[in-house]
């Protein structure tokens, strides 16, 4: 898709003025999936249609329902540029998400980035996403 | 110490006789500034949240007072050194959910916010590629060393524009050795000037007056609307300037306490410091 | 920058000058320049109390800024500089008003409510009364060569019966 | 004595019994009031009635808020009436009169070309403030001897002594009476009671007017009353034109040397603090105590409370050789005032004003 | 007052003025007034009753005292009132009463002078207000019989009341009315007056003073006090409403609530619009005391939810609710603190949960140690099922 090229970007936003993770956000796939990596390299990120949580909006640890590549997939919010800062909660340049299965198991087996530390409370949850990573901060 | 005595009569009299000092003063000494006066400057940058919040409709002296034993007594259980907008740190806290219930960051400081128990810094790291950014509370228990591993000074005050400039200018290495630097003296000012990425950014910058910036990567009609929105007559404003701040007086009351806990404590912990350092 | 405490009671926050210019910002500063320069030239104006409560505020930073370091320091002159817009005033206010006020510990400036002349003439020296113009008031700065605006109203207080009856109440248990 | 009578009898219509006579010895209080209140008002209309043709004098004011001529009417027109020519708030202000430099009774007739000035209580002429502070302290002394009479029951004659010269500093103004009863105590209540007939004439304006007698008619206003009465001849004779001076408020008929005040709107809290009574040689003499100060001044309760309870304490003003005086050296206000010496503070400050005046 | 002045002369001039002995006893009749009530709520009081003694003098303008003078008058006010601290007056003290099942203690004004962090030695942190607790004594007691007869005595329910007032002030302010409140307590005139109620055997004799002693650390109090006077608000900033929209051609619709109606074209009753907001009297119940500065006389509460700015004058009293009522374990002193030479109460007092500054950082215990204690938990709760 040329319509995303580096002279295009400055002349209009695309969701980086999404600061809360909520239905229509684009999120970005940190992991070695076939699918997540398809959808980034073709310039479209998986967009979120659902938010697992009463609140609607999702902090670290979240699942989300997203579209991507034409099909709906499971993911964890394991990243976020929160708008306000709070203590001890680590503000990411980007909004990361790992896909899983309805099981909690990841569908890749790497993660490129840092997970934050209070990803591991949820251990019973998440135990295979925790096991592949390689960095928490 | 003469200069530190003679704020002391200051204090106890109050503003009347401080106000003959000043007048003396800025008769005598027209160059430089005085003694105590520089001293207060001094401080004030090295210890902003021993500082009141300057609101006039909130402050209180008996919380104020009861606040800063509070905030001394912490830095004599634990070693805070002096630190600024643009050093470069590792804080070590106690976390529940961290293997061996430790866990440190490294990065740069991009901001200090709040007064008092509330004082609060901002690390910035970039970590395998992502720019991550922790928050913490100075005076917060929890806290278990705090490491100053390259003592400096940036060009600006706030250092928030880093998350929009190259990963380069925010990137420290994760296991940067303590650089030893002189205990007397200026603080060295690195003034390194950063190139932008293209927009979008997290906030208008070139609207800022940001001096450590080399590369904006934009288009003159950025800049011609800046000077459009640009308040220039702002830092003439004196009473908006007097507001902002704790008045002259209310900060000796502090810095007669820091004096006294720098002389104690801090010299302490600089030992022990000095001692570490050479131990390894 | 560390700054002196203001020896008088100011605004705690700045309210809008209501003037008729759109700007408001830029519009209110040129206003003070004009009522600071004014001050500083004839040493006492006539205004509206509101306007003469901001004027006063910045007033009083320049002349303690002036005091305090002299002409010499940058900042001083830069600021007095940016708020009175002729050359002259600055030389005053660092020659002449300055090493006036030098010792003042109650602040450099003064507010009058202007009394109604009826009302004076008759006390002379009264109190004040009903203002001869709504909301009129006088901002001078202090030791200035006008004559005063109201003498002392009451000069021999201690003559008053109130206050010789308790004079000699304190003399009797002293 | 039938004239006398006739007069009294109108005066006092249906209100004394019947069976009245004019020759009996001892009267009620209110009839020795009624008495010599229409005695004054006779003398009065006499010597107004003397003034046969009316000449016009110049007089000059010399005050704020401006410099004017007045033409009024020889012996007839009082200060009191210039005033009503000058602007409202000099009426409310205005405590005493200057005629041509001297304290000048408000209500006392102008005689000739003069220079009129007045003078109150927040004056800028010490000389004058400290005249007028006398002259307000007096006056509440003479209306202490108002309440007095008025305050007791018909059966209790009262007999007004004299009141010494008025002494600030002492912290009270003093009346000393003569009453029949013994080891009288009023209480806290009582003593409130006391000062009432002041506190109601204050929102009056009752103004005081003078009069100057013949001793012979003095001695006849004041024959029921055997202390008034012997002083009477000591009075005259200290005078000039060997008259008596008296004062008339209300229906309150006194001798002083004055001056006083305008009237009683310029006084508040009128109260008497204290009655103590003291042995003399004609017997037991009760002392009245009382405090108030000008209208012109706001006080605090709690200040007024600390002067009500100096007030209370015995003022021994006047009573020179430890509280044993005869009647007959009874020194009244008009010689007891000359011979206090001048060692004060108010009149050490009046001397500096002098100098600095010249 | 005036009782104690003639004092002060006499002593000096030793002239006895025993003759103008006060009366010995205030006559008044008691009116009793039946009125019938209002069915309109009153929201809120924005006037003192008119029943209370009128506080400050109206005009002062006139006083032109010299400065000499003041200062005489300040010297008398500070001879004859008692000094902060000061026991009362000369006559016998009160015996002091013991605490059985429902008694109720005085409470306390303090002042709101802030909020600052504290952290719980679990890590967590928490706000805490801070109230300072004024100078202040005990003015009048009223036993339940006269309190009763009071306008809203019914409330009482058979408590007596104490009435506490605290700053004081200086006495040439006020008026003889105000004045004549502080007669029998001796004190100097206070700025605040609050009422307590209490039951009859906590009572405290009037001009004992109050301290931060009062109450001990883990307590459970209510706060009672006003809320901010923000003023007239429109509904947007009032009731959190969302207003009109900022652009497409809306004109003067930005801060409006927008549609109001009800059924049948009338509007409901208690429909929330704009209107004057805080300055309302509240009660906030059962908070915890997690910190007191006896020093400095402090009160450290949890939560930054008490009313008022900093500054506000506020109430503090046991908790009432049967859960939070102080226990036998950690019970504060009946009826109150008394300070004695011979026991000071420390400086400074943390909660049990909560870390004070000086002791060294917070270290969490390894994995296994909390494995057991979960263990050890899981087999107390068995045990308490069985």
């Amino acid at each position: 898709m040329s319509f995303f090229t580096s002279q295009m970007r400055s002349a209009f936003s695309t969701s980086s003025c999404l600061l809360h993770i909520q239905t229509c956000t684009r999120l970005r796939v940190v992991d070695n999936s076939k699918i997540g990596k398809e959808a980034m390299q073709a310039g479209k990120p998986p967009k979120v249609i659902h938010v697992y949580n009463k609140k609607r909006k999702a902090d670290l640890g979240d699942r989300v329902l997203m579209a991507i590549r034409g099909e709906k997939k499971k993911g964890v919010v394991v990243g976020a540029k929160h708008k306000v800062q709070e203590v001890l909660r680590p503000r990411f340049d980007s909004n990361n998400v790992v896909l899983i299965d309805d099981s909690g198991n990841p569908l890749g087996n790497r993660i490129y980035v840092p997970l934050p530390m209070s990803l591991r409370a949820k251990k019973d949850q998440y135990n295979k996403l925790i096991s592949i990573a390689t960095r928490f901060v | 110490m003469a200069s530190w005595s003679l704020t002391q009569r200051g204090l106890s009299r109050g503003l009347r006789l401080s106000a003959s000092m000043h007048a003396s003063y800025g008769r005598r000494m027209t160059s430089s500034l005085p003694e105590h006066l520089r001293k207060a400057l001094a401080y004030s940058a090295m210890y902003p949240d021993l500082l009141p919040e300057p609101d006039l409709t909130r402050r209180n002296y008996v919380r104020e007072m009861l606040e800063r034993q509070d905030m001394l007594s912490r830095r004599r259980a634990i070693d805070i050194p002096e630190f600024y907008v643009g050093s470069y740190m590792s804080i070590t806290v106690s976390d529940q959910n961290a293997p061996g219930k430790k866990n440190t960051f490294v990065g740069i400081c991009i901001y200090r916010r709040n007064h008092g128990l509330r004082h609060q810094m901002a690390l910035r790291n970039i970590v395998e590629n992502e720019g991550i950014e922790m928050l913490y509370d100075l005076y917060s228990p929890i806290i278990l060393e705090i490491k100053v591993l390259r003592l400096q000074k940036r060009l600006d005050d706030d250092l928030r524009y880093l998350r929009d400039a190259l990963p380069e200018y925010s990137t420290v290495p994760w296991d940067m050795e303590p650089e030893p630097h002189r205990e007397q003296g200026s603080v060295p000012v690195d003034e390194t000037r950063v190139i932008m990425k293209p927009r979008p950014w997290t906030q208008r910058w070139e609207r800022k007056e940001l001096k450590g910036v080399k590369e904006w990567g934009l288009e003159d009609r950025f800049f011609k609307r800046a000077v459009e929105v640009s308040k220039p007559w702002e830092k003439y404003d004196l009473m908006k300037e007097y507001r902002c701040m704790v008045p002259l007086e209310d900060q000796y009351v502090v810095w007669k306490e820091v004096e006294e806990h720098r002389k104690t404590i801090e010299e302490e912990h600089k030992r022990s410091r000095r001692r570490k350092l050479l131990d390894a | 920058m560390a700054i002196p405490p203001l020896k008088i009671a100011h605004r705690i926050r700045p309210k809008s000058m209501k003037l008729r210019c759109i700007q408001e910002a830029p519009g209110r500063v040129e206003k003070l320049r004009v009522m600071l320069g004014g001050l500083i030239r004839h040493e006492r104006i006539e205004l509206n109390s509101h306007r003469a409560a901001e004027t006063r505020d910045y007033a009083e930073r320049l002349i303690q800024d002036a005091v305090l370091y002299g002409p010499h320091h940058k900042r001083s002159m830069e600021m007095a500089s940016f708020w009175l817009k002729e050359k002259e005033l600055v030389h005053k206010l660092f020659k002449v008003i300055a090493p006036r006020l030098e010792n003042e510990t109650r602040g450099f400036t003064k507010i009058w409510v202007l009394a109604d002349p009826e009302k004076t003439s008759y006390e002379p020296g009264g109190l004040p009364g009903v203002h001869y113009k709504n909301d009129w008031v006088a901002l001078e700065i202090k030791n200035n060569p006008l004559p005063p605006i109201r003498p002392n109203p009451t000069p021999h207080r201690s003559l008053y019966i109130p206050n010789l009856l308790l004079a000699a109440a304190a003399a009797s248990i002293a | 004595m039938v004239k006398k009578a006739t007069i009294f009898m109108k005066f006092v219509n249906g209100q004394v019994s019947r069976g009245y006579c004019v020759n009996r010895i001892t009267l009620t209080n209110r009839e020795v009031i009624a008495k010599r209140n229409a005695l004054f008002s006779e003398e009065q209309e006499r010597q107004a009635a003397l003034v046969r043709r009316v000449e016009k004098i110049r007089v000059k004011y010399t005050g704020i808020p401006k410099e004017c001529t007045m033409v009024m009417n020889k012996s007839i027109s009082t200060p009191a009436d210039c005033l009503r020519h000058l602007p409202e708030r000099m009426l409310q202000l205005s405590v005493l009169a200057y005629v041509n430099g001297e304290p000048w009774d408000m209500s006392k007739p102008l005689e000739e070309d003069c220079e009129l000035n007045f003078a109150h209580f927040k004056d800028f002429d010490p000389r004058k403030l400290l005249t007028v502070n006398k002259a307000f302290w007096r006056s509440c002394s003479y209306l202490l001897g108002f309440a007095i009479e008025r305050s007791f029951k018909e059966d209790h004659r009262v007999l007004l002594h004299s009141w010494p010269a008025p002494q600030i500093k002492s912290g009270s103004f003093v009346y000393d009476a003569v009453l029949p009863l013994e080891n009288w105590e009023p209480n806290d209540r009582e003593l409130r009671a006391l000062g009432n007939p002041v506190r109601k004439l204050q929102p009056e304006k009752a103004s005081f007017e003078r009069l100057e007698v013949e001793p012979a008619l003095a001695k006849e206003i004041f024959e029921d009353n055997p202390y008034k009465h012997s002083v009477v001849d000591s009075f005259a004779e200290s005078t000039e034109n060997k008259k008596v001076i008296l004062y008339r408020c209300k229906d309150h008929v006194d001798i002083s040397r004055g001056p006083m005040i305008g009237n009683t709107g310029f006084i508040r809290d009128f109260g008497v603090a204290s009655v103590h009574a003291f042995e003399t040689g004609i017997g037991l003499v009760y002392r009245f105590q009382g405090i108030a100060y000008p209208s012109a001044f706001t006080m605090s309760p709690f200040a007024l409370g600390v002067l009500r309870d100096r007030a209370k304490i015995m003022n021994t003003t006047g009573l020179p050789n430890e509280l044993n005086r005869a009647p007959g050296d009874s020194k009244s206000e008009s010689t007891t005032e000359a011979e206090v010496p001048d060692t004060d503070d108010e009149n050490e400050q009046t001397t500096q004003a002098h100098k600095a005046a010249q | 007052m005036s009782g104690l002045l003639t004092r002060l002369f006499s002593s000096q001039l030793q002239i006895s003025c025993s003759r103008l002995a006060p009366l010995a006893g205030t006559q008044c009749v008691q009116h009793l007034q039946i009125r019938e009530k209002s069915t309109k709520p009153k929201r809120r009081k924005v006037h003192p009753f008119h029943w209370w003694a009128p506080k400050n003098r109206a005009d002062m303008s006139e006083d032109l005292l010299t400065e000499k003078n003041q200062v005489f008058l300040q010297q008398v006010a500070e001879r004859i009132y008692l000094a902060p601290g000061e026991s009362p007056l000369n006559e016998e003290p009160w015996p002091i009463g013991t605490y059985q099942e429902g008694s109720r203690r005085t409470g306390i004004i303090a002042k709101k002078i802030g909020v600052v962090p504290m952290w719980l030695k679990s890590g967590k942190r928490v706000l805490a207000s801070m109230l300072h607790v004024c100078e202040q004594n005990v003015i009048t007691y009223m036993d339940p019989e006269t309190y009763a007869r009071t306008r809203f005595g019914f409330r009482g329910k058979g408590h007596g009341c104490l009435i506490v007032g605290a700053e004081s002030r200086d006495p040439t302010r006020f008026r003889q009315e105000y004045l004549d409140l502080f007669k029998e307590s001796g004190v100097a005139p206070k700025k605040k007056l609050t009422k307590f109620l209490v039951t009859p055997n906590a009572a405290l004799q009037p001009g004992t003073p109050l301290f931060a002693g009062h109450f001990k650390v883990g307590n459970y109090v209510n706060i009672y006090g006003k809320t901010i006077d923000r003023g007239f608000l429109g509904a947007k900033r009032r009731w959190g409403m969302k207003g009109g929209r900022a652009t497409h051609g809306t004109t003067k619709n930005h801060n409006r609530m927008g549609a109001m109606g009800g059924p049948r074209g009338r509007i409901l009753k208690g429909k929330k619009m704009g209107g004057h907001d805080g300055q309302e009297r509240r009660l906030l119940v059962g908070v915890k005391i997690l910190r007191i500065n006896y020093k400095h006389g402090v009160i450290y509460v949890r939560g930054p939810s008490v009313m008022g700015e900093i500054g506000a004058f506020v109430q503090i009293y046991d908790a009432l609710i049967p859960e939070k009522r102080p226990k036998e374990d950690n019970m504060p002193p009946f009826p109150t603190y008394f300070p004695a030479e011979t026991d000071p109460l420390p400086e400074d007092v943390f909660d049990e949960t909560v870390h004070p500054f000086d002791a060294p950082s917070i270290e969490f215990e390894q994995e296994v140690q909390v494995k057991r204690k979960l263990k050890v938990k899981a087999r107390a709760k068995a045990a308490g099922k069985r």
